[in-house]
């Protein structure tokens, strides 16, 4: 068990490196997503794998798996949900603006006149 | 000084700016005089150099004048960070930041092993300071600046600063070979250097300025020595050549503010023209050149009588040698100075009418010279003040000599070299011409230039550093950091000692490791077919469900319904997204990089994989926290669901920051689109086409009539999600989820304008509400004096309702509940609304087709023309 | 009185359908649950009333069960017949068809119901609806005479249908 | 033999059944020639099977002493949502031409999946 | 009274296996496609066992629990799968 | 029950959904509600670092759990005086905001500065790492908001790449912290202190990864070479007064730096012995020479700034990987002085922007407001390299003292001073080119002459240079206080004993269960 558990982090970890190494956002924003999920069963094996054992409390129950990293990854799905969609939004707006969804910024010298921001 | 230059300034110069800086700069002086802890006295050097800058940069339309400038911040600037260095050791070496700790402590300071690297290192600071070998190029580059600068600046103070505190230094410093040998031979060269030079300057400021360096390499030179007569010499020719070369200045400058140029081949017979600066400057000059019963020649004769009792290199002829040849070429100059330009014919070709200035201007040189003529013919007047700055100077390390100050010493040999260098610099006059055409041949290198393009070449060699490394590549800084982070775990392994498990490996059943191949499966296809897009979308929403499957195996249900939902959602904005976005990802990395990722990422991957099966296998060194989570879920949390009650009681705090982070998330999306459609964006959305041509029916009626009843139960659903989420699986975050994906279902089946036009919710409005409502829950229990998000509950019994559980937590996962709804509505509402198309009129109906409102029997609907 | 109960059960079927989710949701049938559940079955439609503006006219529920209950047998009998032929047939001796079903019914609620009937009857799917919504698109697995399954279709479950939705 | 007992075999062949359907649906997944033969097996003989599942599941509660109906409500779900997918997919497969042209409609001129909107005609053809 | 309890055991292997078998074969089609329809169709395919797997899961644990996970996947996994039908059609999912 | 404590994380929560919900269409009262809760915040920081001045740690429990069960605020002085600099700062940034119209030029730029306060408080003051995980979330994707606030497509693109690399930086926290608890079961900080003595040298390297792990992710948020890739084109990009609050962010870094290896992983705790000491202080200073070196080579004013803010971290993060008393002191100094005077620079770039239309560092016809911008300019340049009179070269001081006692003494000597060399010539090279050989270019014709920025603006950057003045004049007790703290830094015991034995909701201490 545990070893299927870690090699499959170890599966979503590498996967979403590959990807978050590519050129282009939208598959570099899955690779974080992959990374992401890695992460959060990383994340709730912190407390171990119990199985069958849910930790709602019922009488005459004495086994529990640990709550607290659940709670954690919790947080932790809600808030990188948040982040996905902001970086979604930015990725596109960036697409938008320019019409090139690369994510290295080498279209253009960082120095140029033409990066001038008229504000 | 001041006086002086007020009259001299054109009116256009900014007055206010200039006596600004030229204060700072002498306040800066001053300090460094008066200063007692050398942390102060750095501070007042650096601002020397600084307010220098300033002061030189002061023409700024001057392109000489800003190069100077930052020639003399760099030079002066470098010089002054080696000082601090020098300084900082000294003090280390003494303990103490005390100029007079340090002076008592000679011997320690010179027996510490520390003390050459702290004497190169102050010995640096002084003669960049101070314009010696070799630093002495930036000097007459400082010329750009208005005279009155340069006269106070170069001969007078600054440069001075130098010499002062290698003079201040001198006690503790002085009398080891390393000094002696530094000083004197940086001195004996500078002198000799900068008087060979002065004498081929046309620019009259120009020889001025190496003249200065010329004398502060003899001053030096003097000190180098480390003999308490050499110091005296030293001290005396310091004064000296304070009073003639700041009249000489003047002068120089009343000659180009009257005659507009300072070159000397376009001057000459001044003397009828101007007779009194004639007088002035020829005083000064002969003084300099030491000329009997003028001040110069007395500190020049204990200078060739202190060079007489030297001997560098062992070998007893060089510095006299050098000394005569030094002095020689200082009087040949200054017998230029004086014939080629004030005697001589007047010429009729000056730029300007030359005449004697006003008396604001020839005043204070002409008291300059006096001072000259006084001290030449009476040095005693001088001698009590100079024994008693050499004797200050000396401190405890010698006592001052007995030497009197007179004009006379009888026949000694400094007399014949002194002799010798006037006669030999009046001789080297007469062959001016023929010496300056040799002097024009000979090759030499020019400063500036050197040293402009010294700076060039290292912002030229930073550009090739920083921009190749800052160049955007995302893909290598994702490298860089993720290299980085593998090799420091791998180096924090290798370092440690592993322990052995103390758990047992649990059995993996069947279906496990089917959940296993498929997510493997997945993951690894994501990687091949993400070109793909949708594709790829696809497989990841396999991977989150096999995920949140797997998170139900081991006993999260709360999880895994989270992870559901979410996943949902990520989908729908995700493919909101792609729509805009092309398809297809082409191929662009060569297969080498694609290699390296491979290998960077199954490095990640095994790392991960260990440090997970690390910590799986074994136990918290003690006992978790969450025990006593699970102990007073109930008694203190009123839940029995523990995550739950973790997430808005125990750690209800996390819980807050995280909804606000959704809220964050929501406001950005939204004021990312406005800015966006208030840009030149909105245009070509406007006219999108669609990459391929859509399949008609956009709001099938099966979808809308299903959904018409489905809505309302996912809504139930939520609620009763919410309801039971304290005690059961649940909570407010995933009802929120549930109710608005409920909501999307609706606007997916008839499409966002019906929908919105029918039912319009203020998200902005539910965001902060919810933010409010779970911070103000928070606050709620101040008013019982408990902390912030302390909850309380109690049970209740409404007939005909069973008993049922009021709890504040319940109150805050509204908020929760709120919160989610509110940023998911947002952030989809403004994905689609970037999809808006101006060709698209808004759909009158729920659905598109319905034969029971639009029926002409067996008729024409009116979307039938035009079909394919 | 009819305005307030109309504004009050602007889908009664709904609100019954709510009451009797929310009573399966909490897993028991006591008072209190089918009085929570009245009221949120009364709330929610309220709520949702605006996205359900054109009121579905005249329902029989009492045939409406009958017709649930023939296709619900319909259903058991007619998997058996597929997971046979999926299982037996080979690929190449499938005869797959499109039928088309020319359509009698106008109610929007009628034709999703028969749509999603056709569908979950296996061995037909019910796969796109013309674009005036007079007849309906029907791909059966696999079927020697088409015709038959288009008279079975109208047959069966249109003919109930009509009589439920008047 | 007492009601329990009787109602945990009835669970298991239950049970039993939803699997073989299941199963089924999946074989028909993998097996069947082309996109439209493909949407039979698992939309209904593979609800048919979770269905199976779920009144197992129900039953297994009753013969547990504690009796519980909600699964019932799943099962609805999934088969008022299945034709919907259903119908979905094989507009995908009318659209994406992934299967033979069916026969026009008989009293309207055109399937509403080929009603394209005419402005995405002007620039791109429809073979996709 | 021990043969029920046997059978039943039995009878969940048989579904857990089945179901997992199930799910693989779903993964095969997906991957093979051929075409976008095929995709969706495995992945609602998939989603469906998935709830078959839990609902499995709550009958082996004789645990309600997992209840409204099942719940909620059945309503949203149909949610996604139309979304997916959706994009192939017309691009933009909610207009 | 005092709640001030709680207030910097709580004010600007309630301020920014107000502004969202109630102001969400009228910038004037936006406005008025931002600065007052800025004021407000000012006023409650002092309060608070007034009353930690004399070493009380003020602890307040969450929900009444106790810790390490649940989230506790600990202020401390160190914490209070971060969440002091970030208010006055805070204040600054939003009068110019306010006078040069940033605020107005896209949605929200209150709300979300709010909120980002917010974040910075909340990581400043918590004693919870899970916690401070969520608050470094926070105040990144308000950080989000505001660097791409008003659009552009340079600023959307960078803004890609900050948030792609910084979504790295969380989940390579999100596996620090399940390391951590992983091998520790808790995630209070005190809590860890003292679990992680527990560690037997049999069986270190569970707790040397976590440690590793978590220093690497504080490392990316203080730029640490080469972690530092996100900040230069965000910090350029982003709206001046942004830009400015920016400073404090990576100072958040450092702070948790400090606080994580002083308290929880010691120095001298044989666990995470050997960690990272061969290769922190290199790092650091490779990260001051690149910075310095970037100030020559930047092309753009803002470029030049936000270089010249990697070298400073570069700065701080030498003292600080000294791991002594003495270091950390100057690190404090260093980081305070370093956090002004980046602002101030980013601010005067802004008026610059205003006055010139442009940032390239080419000669260009003079600006508008010249005199007045070039001394303001001159002065925080000289702050920023270091130069005197200005804190800088005091703080320079301080670091080389610091150093001297470092078996890479050579090296951090060398390194500072030369780079600061560098940093001179960069920064006079480009105020030359700026300032004074504008005089050399005429006007080009026909291009109306740009507007000259508001008396606001002006003021928010005398504030902060006065600041930087104020606080060289009071150095010695500024540096005095910087003693204190970390004393007090480096004998948590106080600060340990007041979170864990403080008795909570059902719960007491440990200490007297037994
Ligand atoms: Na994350
Ligand atoms: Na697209």
């Amino acid at each position: 068990m545990e070893f299927l558990i870690a090699s499959a982090i170890g599966m979503l970890t590498a996967a979403g490196l590959y990807l978050v190494l590519r050129l282009r956002t939208f598959p570099v924003i899955l690779g974080i997503s992959l990374l992401t999920y890695a992460v959060n069963v990383f994340l709730f094996t912190s407390g171990r794998i119990t199985i069958g054992a849910p930790p709602i409390l019922r009488d005459g129950v004495s086994t529990y798996t640990d709550p607290l990293p659940q709670a954690l990854v919790l947080t932790a799905i809600v808030i990188s949900f948040g982040m996905t969609a902001v970086v979604v939004m930015i990725a596109l707006g960036a697409y938008l603006g320019s019409n090139d969804d690369h994510v290295d910024d080498q279209t253009h010298e960082p120095d140029e006149p033409k990066t001038e921001e008229p504000s | 000084i001041i006086a002086y230059a007020r009259s001299y300034l054109s009116r256009d110069d900014n007055m206010g700016e200039f006596f600004k800086y030229l204060l700072l700069f002498q306040g800066a002086m001053v300090g460094i005089v008066m200063s007692d802890n050398i942390l102060l006295l750095l501070i007042f050097w650096e601002l020397t150099s600084l307010s220098s800058f300033l002061l030189i940069g002061y023409w700024k339309h001057l392109p000489e004048g800003r190069q100077g400038a930052r020639m003399a911040l760099t030079v002066t600037g470098m010089g002054g960070l080696a000082m601090v260095g020098g300084m900082l050791i000294l003090g280390q070496i003494a303990g103490s930041y005390d100029l007079s700790v340090i002076l008592q402590n000679r011997d320690l300071i010179q027996e510490s092993p520390l003390y050459v690297p702290a004497l190169i290192l102050i010995l640096l600071g002084c003669f960049t300071k101070s314009a010696q070998f070799p630093f002495h190029f930036w000097l007459p580059h400082a010329m750009a600046a208005p005279t009155p600068v340069s006269a106070y600046l170069h001969s007078a103070t600054m440069v001075k600063a130098g010499i002062f505190l290698m003079a201040r230094l001198w006690p503790v410093l002085s009398g080891t070979t390393e000094w002696f040998v530094i000083v004197t031979t940086a001195g004996l060269i500078t002198m000799v250097l900068g008087s060979v030079i002065a004498l081929f300057k046309h620019d009259l400021k120009a020889l001025l300025a190496f003249s200065t360096v010329s004398h502060l390499g003899l001053i030096t030179m003097l000190l180098g020595t480390g003999t308490a007569f050499g110091a005296m010499a030293a001290v005396f020719h310091i004064l000296n050549h304070a009073t003639f070369k700041a009249a000489l200045f003047m002068s120089a400058g009343i000659i180009d503010h009257e005659a507009h140029t300072r070159d000397i081949r376009r001057l000459g017979g001044l003397r009828s023209l101007m007779p009194i600066t004639f007088g002035i400057a020829t005083l000064a000059a002969l003084s300099m050149a030491g000329i009997p019963l003028l001040n110069g020649f007395l500190s020049k004769e204990m200078m060739l009588e202190e060079a007489n009792h030297t001997v560098l290199f062992n070998t007893p002829w060089l510095v006299p040698a050098l000394a005569v040849i030094g002095s020689l070429f200082s009087a040949a100059y200054c017998f230029r100075l004086i014939s080629h330009v004030f005697l001589g014919p007047v010429r009729d070709d000056y730029p300007a009418k030359p005449h004697d200035p006003p008396a604001g201007l020839w005043l204070p040189p002409a008291l300059l010279v006096v001072l000259v003529v006084l001290i030449g013919v009476a040095p005693f007047l001088a001698e009590p003040f100079v024994k008693l700055v050499t004797g200050s100077l000396l401190g405890t390390a010698a006592d001052v000599p007995k030497n009197y100050f007179k004009i006379w010493h009888g026949l000694v040999p400094a007399l014949y070299m002194s002799v010798a260098a006037v006669v030999g610099g009046a001789l080297l006059l007469m062959a001016y011409k023929p010496a300056l055409r040799l002097w024009d041949a000979a090759p030499r290198p020019e400063a500036k230039v050197l040293f402009e393009g010294l700076v060039e070449a290292l912002v030229r060699l930073a550009k090739s550093i920083i921009h190749p490394l800052h160049n955007g590549a995302f893909s290598r800084y994702g490298a860089v950091m993720a290299v980085t982070v593998i090799a420091a775990g791998y180096h924090a392994w290798v370092t440690g000692t592993v322990g052995d498990a103390t758990r047992q490996l649990q059995m993996a059943s069947p279906v496990a490791i089917a959940g296993w191949l498929m997510l493997i499966a997945a993951t690894v296809g994501m990687v091949f077919l993400h070109r793909n897009r949708l594709l790829s979308l696809i497989l990841i929403g396999i991977v989150g469900l096999m995920v949140s499957i797997g998170f139900v195996f081991v006993s999260a249900p709360d999880l895994a319904m989270t992870q559901i939902t979410v996943e949902v959602v990520t989908i729908i904005l995700m493919l909101l997204a792609l729509n805009f976005l092309p398809n297809q990802t082409p191929v662009e990395s060569t297969v080498l990089r694609r290699m390296r990722d491979v290998g960077i990422a199954a490095a990640g991957g095994l790392a991960a994989f260990v440090m997970a099966y690390h910590y799986m296998l074994r136990d918290a060194v003690t006992a978790p926290i969450s025990e006593f989570h699970l102990a007073n879920s109930y008694k203190g949390g009123g839940g029995t669901n523990v995550v739950n009650v973790i997430l808005v009681d125990f750690r209800g705090f996390d819980t807050y920051g995280e909804i606000i982070v959704l809220g964050i998330a929501a406001l950005l999306i939204y004021a990312l689109t406005e800015t966006l459609l208030s840009s030149n964006v909105r245009a070509k959305l406007l006219n999108r086409k669609p990459d391929q041509p859509r399949a008609g029916n956009e709001h099938p009626m099966m979808m809308v009539v299903l959904t018409r009843v489905m809505m309302p139960v996912v809504m139930m659903v939520g609620f009763y999600i919410f309801l039971r989420g304290h005690n059961e699986p649940g909570g407010g975050f995933i009802a929120g989820l549930i109710v608005s994906i409920g909501v999307v279902m609706q606007y997916m089946a008839s499409g966002f304008n019906w929908a919105s036009a029918r039912l319009r919710y203020p998200y902005h409005g539910v965001i902060g509400a919810g933010v409010l409502i779970a911070g103000l829950t928070g606050i709620g229990s101040w008013f019982v004096s408990k902390p912030f998000l302390t909850s309380d509950f109690t049970y209740v019994r409404i007939p005909p309702f069973q008993e049922f559980e009021l709890a504040t937590a319940a109150a805050f996962d509204l908020g929760v509940f709120l919160a989610v709804v509110g940023a998911v509505m947002l952030s989809l509402e403004s994905f689609s609304r970037l999809a808006r198309r101006d060709n698209v009129e808004e759909n009158k109906h729920a659905f598109d087709i319905d034969p029971s409102r639009d029926d002409p029997p067996n008729g024409v609907s009116p979307k039938t023309e035009g079909a394919s | 009185m009819n305005k307030a109960f109309r504004w009050l059960f602007p889908h009664p079927s709904l609100t019954l359908i709510l009451t009797v989710v929310w009573t399966l949701l909490q897993n028991d049938i006591s008072a209190g649950m089918v009085v929570f559940g009245l009221i949120l079955g009364i709330i929610i439609p309220v709520l949702t009333s605006a996205w359900w503006p054109d009121r579905p006219r005249g329902f029989r529920l009492g045939k409406m069960l009958i017709y649930i209950s023939i296709v619900m047998w319909d259903i058991i009998v007619a998997n058996m017949q597929v997971a046979w032929i999926v299982l037996t047939v080979p690929n190449s001796k499938l005869r797959p068809a499109w039928v088309v079903v020319p359509l009698d019914i106008r109610q929007p609620e009628a034709i999703s119901v028969l749509a999603g009937t056709i569908t979950l009857t296996p061995g037909t799917v019910s796969s796109d609806l013309s674009n005036a919504g007079h007849s309906l698109l029907v791909h059966t697995l696999h079927t020697d005479d088409p015709d038959a399954v288009r008279e079975e279709i109208k047959n069966r479950y249109e003919a109930r249908l009509k009589e439920i939705f008047v | 033999m007492t009601l329990a007992t009787l109602l945990t075999y009835l669970s298991a062949i239950l049970l039993v059944i939803g699997a073989v359907f299941t199963l089924v649906g999946a074989i028909g997944l993998v097996k069947l020639p082309d996109g439209m033969t493909r949407l039979h097996a698992p939309t209904k003989v593979g609800t048919v099977g979770v269905g199976a599942m779920l009144l197992a599941s129900v039953v297994n509660s009753y013969a547990n002493g504690e009796g519980s109906l909600h699964e019932l409500l799943i099962m609805a779900f999934l088969f008022v949502t299945a034709p919907i997918s259903a119908n979905f997919m094989a507009k995908v497969h009318i659209h994406r031409r992934a299967c033979d042209e069916p026969p026009a409609p008989l009293r309207d001129d055109t399937w509403s999946t080929y009603d394209t909107p005419k402005e995405d005609l002007e620039h791109v053809d429809t073979t996709v | 009274m021990m043969m029920p309890d046997d059978i039943m055991g039995w009878a969940l292997v048989i579904a857990f296996v089945v179901t997992a078998l199930g799910q693989i074969m779903a993964m095969v089609r997906l991957v093979i496609g051929p075409s976008t329809g095929d995709r969706i169709l495995a992945l609602d395919t998939m989603v469906i066992n998935a709830i078959a797997l839990v609902v499995l899961l709550g009958i082996s644990q004789g645990s309600r629990i997992y209840f409204e996970v099942s719940l909620i996947i059945a309503m949203l996994g149909f949610v996604s799968t139309v979304a997916y039908a959706r994009f192939v059609l017309r691009g933009d999912i909610i207009e | 029950m005092i709640h001030w404590i709680i207030a910097p994380v709580v004010m600007p929560a309630l301020v920014a959904p107000f502004i969202v919900l109630a102001a969400r269409y009228h910038i004037g009262i936006q406005r008025v509600l931002s600065l007052a809760g800025v004021v407000a915040l000012i006023a409650v920081a002092a309060g608070l670092a007034w009353q930690a001045s004399d070493g009380t740690v003020t602890l307040y429990q969450l929900g009444d759990w106790a810790a390490p069960f649940g989230i506790v605020i600990v202020g401390d002085a160190l914490s209070t005086m971060m969440v002091l600099l970030t208010s006055v700062l805070a204040l600054f940034a939003l009068l110019y905001a306010i006078g040069s119209g940033w605020d107005a030029r896209g949605r929200h730029f209150h709300a979300l500065f709010q909120f980002q306060l917010m974040g910075i408080c909340g990581a400043f003051l918590t004693g919870d790492l899970f916690n401070l995980f969520v608050f470094f979330e926070v105040l990144l994707i308000a950080s989000y908001g505001l660097m791409i606030h008003s659009g552009g497509n340079v600023r959307l693109r960078a803004g890609v790449q900050y948030v792609l690399f910084n979504l790295l930086g969380s989940t390579l926290f999100l596996f620090a912290l399940g390391a951590i608890y992983a091998e520790t079961g808790t995630l209070n900080m005190a809590d860890l202190a003292q679990r992680a003595t527990l560690i037997s040298e049999e069986a270190t390297v569970g707790l040397r990864i976590a440690a590793v792990l978590l220093l690497l992710v504080f490392a990316i948020k203080a730029a640490i070479v080469p972690l530092h890739f996100w900040l230069p084109s965000s910090y350029a990009e982003a709206p001046a007064p942004v830009a400015a609050l920016f400073a404090i962010m990576t100072k958040v870094g450092a702070y948790a730096i400090i606080r994580v290896y002083t308290m929880i992983f010691p120095p001298d705790l044989e666990a995470t012995s050997g960690l990272f000491g061969i290769w922190l202080l290199p790092a650091a200073l490779i990260s001051l020479a690149l910075g310095m070196v970037g100030v020559l080579a930047a092309r753009k004013l803002d470029r030049l700034i936000a270089f010249s803010v990697i070298g400073s971290m570069g700065m701080v993060m030498v003292s600080t990987a000294l791991f002594t008393p003495v270091g950390i002191a100057a690190a404090l100094y260093y980081t305070i002085h370093s956090t002004l005077a980046a602002a101030t620079l980013f601010l005067i770039s802004d008026l610059v922007r205003t006055g010139r239309g442009s940032l390239r560092l080419k000669p260009m016809p003079p600006i508008a407001g010249a005199s007045l911008t070039a001394g303001m300019f001159f002065a925080a340049a000289i702050a920023m390299t270091g130069l005197p009179p200005l804190s800088g070269f005091i703080g320079k001081l301080l670091i080389l003292d610091a150093g001297f006692s470092s078996p890479l003494a050579v090296w951090v000597w060398a390194t500072i001073l030369i780079s600061s060399l560098i940093s001179v010539v960069g920064f006079a090279r480009a105020g030359s080119i700026v300032f004074w050989k504008a005089r050399s270019v005429a006007p080009e014709e026909g291009g109306e002459p740009p507007a000259a920025p508001t008396p606001l603006s002006y003021l928010a950057v005398g504030g902060l240079l006065a600041l930087l003045v104020a606080y060289t004049v009071f150095a010695g007790k500024a540096h005095g206080y910087m003693t204190m703290i970390s004393k007090q830094l480096f004998a948590p015991d106080a600060y340990i004993s007041t979170v864990l034995d403080t008795p909570g909701k059902l719960s007491k201490p440990k200490t007297e269960e037994k």
